[in-house]
């Protein structure tokens, strides 16, 4: 048992629901107990979506416990079938119903002798991945489901598309701000001359998967959700894919520029230099906020970064190479991922943290201090108790990652709204430091707690005068930092002179 | 008001297939932390338990709350690991945290399942521990919602101590809602003011409701001579009430048959059955059959319920005349479509996840009382509703309001729907006659907004309607 | 004198430097002492300006006062015009230098004999009109000297565009969100199927402006830069104009509608209807959000707006009529501008008021205590001292008004944008709320400060107790609400039964 | 180090056309008001002035702070209203809203141009409403950016007593810097501490700066046994320093020639020429100028200054051997490239908007030897320089660095110019040994920036070049 107050990822049958309820036209019957189908009111209220959520829970109360569920599933998988015609109904059992340990791939078949549309039982296991691994691993289920099929009806398209042409894999339902950027990448598919043709699994047909072989190639733009996919695609049907995230100017010229080699070597003759320039210089405008005086008074500014493996990397790589900001701290809490992202953040950072345990990771922010914290929702309460301004980069999603307004993270647009994300956080907490410096001090007597007792050291009253003086949002800084030189030299009391030699010394 | 026939209709009863949706019965924690201010809630559950607790509740919370998780994992389900020396773990860590009073352990469909034998091992962790520890199933396999609330009572009944305690501290810990009422007055006066008070056997109430509706109820009762002894949940562990045998109860929810029948068969209690005291017409005749029952005769009731209504005239004009359809969630749905009725509305159907006929029966009666002296059909009563049907249903009928959970809010909105969240009348004061307006206030709030978006012609936010 | 801490319009010559640097290669000498010439600093910084401000002070000095200025600022207009080549040149003076009560004319004149590129007095009073009333005028003037120019030299073409046209007036360098508002125009425009013929001043060039007739009209998008250029076009060359602001999706409506009958009296045959409808129920996610549950919640929560006449009146018309938002007061800082503001948002709103004191609109704000505010930098400030979360939509320019990622208030995104800015206002002061409703009771004895003493009624023990029961949020209208009630009945002090009394009176 | 030729060159100076950028006077309110806790400035001029205030300083001050406008309308302009009425009224109206201490009129080019009598108008307003009134003329006709400074202690130093007060209790207010070095320490210990100090005539220094750094300032002199018997200013007007004649005074700010002069020609003071304690090598050569006046021999501080290099090495391997241009503005500038020439760095030019050479000559005599110790050209001196003629030689030169006001950085760094903003070393802590690692961290912030992002190749971020 885990004493636990607060997650990351969901359970599996989340992600496995994500994925069924982007397709269109694809039903999900949820086996499982009164209560567990919150999903469909995640789905409405966090995204204020304006269908109904195509996922129908069959409800297992103590009656169906003492019968047996078989009879119920099937039931509720026809007549499903009969009243919506779905092209597909994804059955999937919740952590709860998976301890029933029933023949659940037996109810499927038996289903879909009466079904007109596919049946399909999604395969995870509800104890030993989350969310986005089950997401990851039900949409490569429901792709290789229909290729095989196509494959064995002699429907596969042996050709490619005359223009290149990609499939974009891995947007999903409550993805966290998934929706404008497949708006974003497709805008960018069309400036390089490349033809969409498919963006999965959010508003695809499963109709339409036996052509997902015709493109000429697969973006992968998220570590969670959609590797899984595409590395099946390359291993049956040889097709090569891209899984550079194009979050930030560096890693989408670097994601454009694999791009453009995948596709010169099935013989075009793609040449993105100029474009990637002209958009990184000019027409984007974060390379020159990087550049300018705003962002110079960012350099050398102590951040924490915590988040998915996809966001977390690509913004400790943003916020490092791109704006010079001291990253003391990039963690995750994709464990199961934890090689990756330790190797993409690596040279970035002073300290890798991974870990689902969010206390420890706010043990961690508050030990460090930072300027700013980008993470999650978490880290952002965390950041409000602490006084450390913080944004928000990555999921648990939450309704203000619905933004009505267009908040790409991925390419050149992404790059100007992490810009601004990024930088109001700083100057957002930075004005209060301003209001502090510049509200005029109409007697401020009052001693804050970061100067409390909890020092072994006595401070002089000279010394606690001098150190009041100091703006409070490095104060408590300077107080640790002189305490330890104190320490080190042995003085028992720190005055005035004992602050500013510290100072001298050590840059306190 | 036109009386048209004051003869009530027999009501109409139903059980559907029962797809519908509610949230699970643990959500209580999320309102019963903060009633019982020294508890603790430990959920024992999955992750899937857990990620609704941080979710569906429309906030994340996100500071410790004297709520957890104990999140079953692959070794608990599959019985590798000791459940007494997980659970020793987890409460002895929370005592060293937070030390509450007690630690409430609320079993879920999972410990259902793998049939952990949570009554069993309590009592001797209790005794190791030296910290009380509650056990309620409120699980999703036997539970709709708020019958969450109703089996941590019913749980908790069994706590209280059934004979005033001895010592005269404790007498005075115990005198929680008393106190409070006489707060800061001098000796003398509460002495002189006890005369105040009609001489009747003890009341306890039960249920959970804010501690301003506590007052507000109590000093109601109060007009009327009577006084409460008791709270059940109070608002603390150590303050549970007094209850003794042949001690008249009383609910104010309707969800709480179970404690209902455990104060009466367990704690040999009097069941006083009222309706609920929810709008002014519900709470005037909560205190009549309470005052029936020690023989009062009530006074100025008729009088106050009056004013009320004219008070909230201006909110209720708004809705009578219109229809409304009670998709089912909370178990509210009687009292509330009772109360609509009263206002003048027409109820098309309530759905309710779970209907106890005996518990609630005095609600239905009025209700169907109610429904005849409006001129009104009396409504089709379903319990578990199939959610399916009720929105074709819905579709065809286009009723002025549909009250629904969280699930089917915004689609029914881009149809050009009117809708309210039945889940706010849970957590909002909606009892006694100072909450009416309250109540009004949400009830008309979707069709205030929708009035004001009327003329701008966005009914219709979807583009080519699938069938439903 | 007037006792002053704080403008919300900057002084005249600040307007007039605006015009005249949003234009391509004109230059613009100001005649003024040092320090007066921060307009290029605000310049480069706000706007994080790639290229230098073209303004050169020629700097009044005792020297200069003693001499007379002619010589220095002939020498200094003849000497960019050689060191630049601008097509045109503005002298302006500021305050200051305007007392001198020289014949600046006639040093224009003087310098034109000279100068290759043309040579202009900005005419306006400095001590009369402010930045934007300035900034109005010296665009009608220079669009006024070319097409005099023009035709004089018999230039000025006789024809109209073939296909319907448009010239977009009043897009400003530090401009509130003008950059991003012009990109939105400009799309909007396309897709209306008309062509853009001029946007400026921002980025057009003075030789192009006798072909601003050629438009079939003008659309003049902001209240305060525009109309005076729009009106002399219209009466000297008849040519129509549009001056409804497409901010919110009703006046989006409405503003492409009047572009519509202004199109077809022309002899065109524009039916924008379904691209309306088609916009605001499906493209554009305003409507929906109007219409959803997040937006539901928002009914009759209090606002307070302040701000210039365009963005305050805009922003009133869509809390009241598509969010459902009571405006319990509506303001404006454009003192000369009140007839056409009250007209505006009377019907909108409870009370109007037109101000430049920013005291006044303080006062008015916490005594209304409304559950959010829309105004500018200031409000925004006042809204943190009073714990009251603010949006801000209206200059004075800040750098956080000029973000990188996309940001436009007008048009169908704008629609969109202003919708996360209002409901992001009201959430995130929500939030605080919802976590002090659902973080717990770790006993909090406390007695907030809007419990205070300064009432002239006594709250009795277990009247304080239950009015401390009461979530902070809306403690103090109880407090009030109560304290009212009591005096109005008698009662000297105020116990629990007396709250509640009060509760039932009047909904305290 | 190498040692080329230790014989300093002559250094050149040059005035040009005066068409340059800096900020306005007035500026000096905005630290002054924080210095001078009991103050209050009113800034007499126009809108434009006030909206410089508002906008230039880089950040918008919300909250009323200690200063204001009197924003002169066109009623005063044409004198049609009375200035002694007007100020009146405001200044009244500051004494019932804030009390200040003082009242400090700040005179702008307006009051100037129409020739408004302040010095007139001050003494009979502050004889009728009974607040100091102090007459500062910072105005942009004949002052630039931190002069205004020098322009209010200069004021201000008519107004120190020139003998101590008679009271006991003032006498103990006016002790201000003592009693802060002596505070919580026992009366013995004072009077024998009052031994550590040297016998020598009473030091006054002047210049705003931090009150940490006054401290600091004052805890090294005290090393060497120098006891500072006051600042101008003080942290409270009501604790400006005892002056008087014969007394020694000293300025820690390039830009106080007039306050220097004020204090020797009218308050008949001795002024210590000494370069400005801005870098170790400037605090180490103003203590021993100090110390030479008064005949004391300096104890170790050779070796403090190389203690400080070495702590510092860090920073200064990042500049040594580039080069920098001063635009000018701050007049911080000949400190600032003696200290950079003595990090290691080419100086190209100076601009600077005004040059005392006789206030200034200890500084320039440190820089041309500092130039002649390390073996680099002595820098040519521009006084109002001409910004346009600047830029263009900074594109020819291509300087590592270029220290500029605000108008320019942005578009140099668009050309791939690395800058830093001069306003910064207004406001930042520069002075004294324990700074120099706070210089060095904004010296080398944009080198440390650019260099990160050097390799991805953005230094030219403007598309066609025009003339510039």
């Amino acid at each position: 048992m885990k004493l636990a107050y607060w997650m990351y990822a969901g359970p599996a049958h989340i992600g496995t629901l994500r994925i069924a309820s982007s397709f269109k036209n694809v039903h999900a019957i949820m086996h499982a107990p009164l209560g567990d189908d919150y999903f469909n009111v995640m789905r409405s209220m966090l995204s204020r979506e304006r269908n109904f959520t195509p996922v129908t829970t069959s409800v297992v109360d103590r009656n169906v416990l003492a019968r047996g569920s078989q009879e119920k599933v099937i039931d509720n998988i026809t007549r499903k079938d009969t009243e919506e015609a779905p092209d597909l109904i994804v059955l999937t059992p919740t952590c709860t119903s998976s301890i029933l340990q029933e023949d659940l791939q037996n109810f499927v078949e038996r289903a879909q002798l009466d079904a007109q549309g596919d049946v399909m039982l999604a395969d995870v296991n509800h104890y030993r991945v989350n969310e986005l691994q089950a997401a990851d691993r039900t949409l490569q289920q429901i792709v290789q489901y229909y290729l095989a099929k196509a494959q064995k009806k002699g429907e596969l398209p042996g050709d490619k598309t005359e223009q290149p042409s990609v499939n974009i894999i891995g947007m999903t339902t409550l993805g966290f701000h998934n929706n404008h950027d497949a708006t974003e990448l497709k805008r960018l598919m069309a400036e390089l001359g490349i033809q969409v043709n498919q963006v999965m699994p959010e508003g695809a047909s499963v109709k339409n998967l036996k052509n997902l072989t015709r493109a000429w190639f697969n973006l992968v733009p998220y570590r969670e959700i959609g590797p899984l996919t595409a590395q099946y695609l390359q291993s049956e049907f040889d097709m090569p894919y891209v899984d550079i995230t194009p979050m930030g100017i560096i890693d989408t010229a670097r994601c454009i520029r694999a791009i453009q080699k995948v596709l010169n070597q099935q013989g075009a003759s793609a040449d993105y230099e100029q474009y990637i320039d002209n958009q990184t210089q000019f027409v984007s405008q974060a390379a020159w906020f990087s550049r300018s005086i705003d962002c110079q008074n960012l350099t050398g500014k102590r951040a924490v970064v915590f988040g998915d493996s996809t966001h977390a990397a690509a913004i400790t790589k943003i916020l490092a190479r791109e704006m010079g900001i001291k990253v003391v701290l990039a963690g995750s809490y994709c464990k199961y991922d934890t090689d990756w992202f330790t190797q993409e953040v690596g040279e970035y950072c002073d300290e890798v943290l991974i870990s689902e345990d969010h206390g420890a990771i706010a043990d961690k922010i508050a030990q460090l201090e930072p300027a700013a914290i980008f993470g999650t929702q978490m880290e952002r309460h965390v950041g409000k108790r602490l006084d450390i301004p913080c944004g928000v980069i990555a999921a648990p999603i939450h309704v203000q990652n619905f933004p009505v307004g267009y908040r790409p993270f991925l390419g050149y647009e992404g790059a100007n709204q992490v810009v601004d994300l990024i930088y109001n956080s700083f100057t957002l907490g930075m004005e209060d430091h301003l209001l502090e410096i510049f509200g005029g001090h109409d007697t401020k007597e009052v001693i804050t707690k970061t100067v409390s007792a909890e020092s072994d050291l006595s401070w002089s009253k000279d010394g606690l005068a001098e150190l009041n003086k100091i703006p409070g949002f490095v104060r408590g800084k300077v107080k640790r930092n002189t305490e330890k030189f104190a320490r080190d030299r042995g003085f028992s009391e720190i005055t005035a002179e004992v602050l500013y030699a510290a100072k001298e010394a050590v840059g306190a | 008001m036109t009386l048209a026939n004051t003869q009530p209709q027999a009501l109409e009863f139903d059980c559907d297939t029962g797809n519908y949706h509610t949230f699970c019965p643990i959500s209580c924690v999320a309102w019963l932390y903060q009633k019982i201010e020294d508890s603790f809630f430990l959920v024992i559950g999955t992750k899937t338990c857990g990620y609704f607790l941080q979710n569906a509740m429309g906030v994340m919370i996100f500071a410790e709350p004297r709520y957890a998780m104990a999140e079953l994992e692959e070794g608990d389900i599959s019985a590798q690991l000791n459940d007494y020396e997980e659970l020793k773990r987890l409460c002895l860590q929370i005592k060293r945290d937070r030390n509450p009073s007690v630690i409430v352990w609320i079993g879920t469909c999972t410990t259902e399942i793998i049939k952990m034998d949570l009554e069993g091992l309590a009592p001797r962790l209790e005794a190791e521990i030296g910290i009380p520890i509650v056990v309620a199933r409120a699980n999703g396999l036997d539970y709709a919602f708020t019958q969450g609330e109703d089996t941590v009572l019913a749980a908790m009944a069994h706590r209280c101590p059934s004979e005033a305690p001895q010592l005269e501290s404790e007498k005075e810990e115990r005198g929680g809602i008393t106190k409070l009422l006489n707060f800061g007055r001098k000796k003398e006066d509460v002495a002189a003011e006890q005369s105040d008070y009609v001489d009747h056997p003890p009341l306890v109430l039960f249920g959970s409701i804010p501690d301003p509706v506590v007052t507000q109820l109590s000093l109601e009762l109060k007009k009327q001579g009577i006084q409460v002894s008791g709270w059940l949940p109070a608002k603390r562990y150590t303050e549970l009430p007094v209850i003794a045998e042949g001690n008249y109860v009383c609910g104010i929810n309707p969800f709480l048959s179970r404690t209902a029948s455990t104060l009466m068969r367990r704690r040999k209690c009097k069941l006083i059955g009222a309706p609920f005291p929810i709008g002014p017409d519900g709470t005037r005749a909560w205190i009549e059959k309470i005052c029936s029952v020690f023989g009062i005769e009530p006074q100025g009731l008729e009088e106050r319920e009056a004013k009320i209504w004219e008070s909230v005239e201006d909110y209720v004009k708004l809705i009578r005349g219109k229809s409304v359809y009670l998709m089912g969630d909370n178990l509210l749905e009687i009292s509330m479509a009772r109360f609509l009725v009263r206002c003048g509305m027409t109820v098309h159907e309530i759905g309710i996840p779970y209907m106890d006929k005996r518990y609630q029966a005095a609600e239905l009666n009025l209700l169907a009382q109610t429904c005849a002296e409006m001129g009104v059909p009396a409504p089709k009563i379903v319990e578990k509703p199939d959610n399916y049907n009720q929105i074709k249903q819905i579709m065809e009928l286009q009723p002025d309001l549909v009250i629904t959970g969280m699930a089917h809010a915004n689609p029914l909105e881009a149809r050009g729907i009117t809708t309210k969240w039945s889940v706010e009348f849970t957590f909002a004061q909606i009892h006694g006659f100072g909450n009416t307006r309250d109540i009004l206030e949400l009830v008309t709030r979707p069709l205030r907004r929708n009035e004001n978006l009327k003329g701008l012609g966005w009914n219709q936010l979807v583009k080519e309607e699938a069938n439903v």
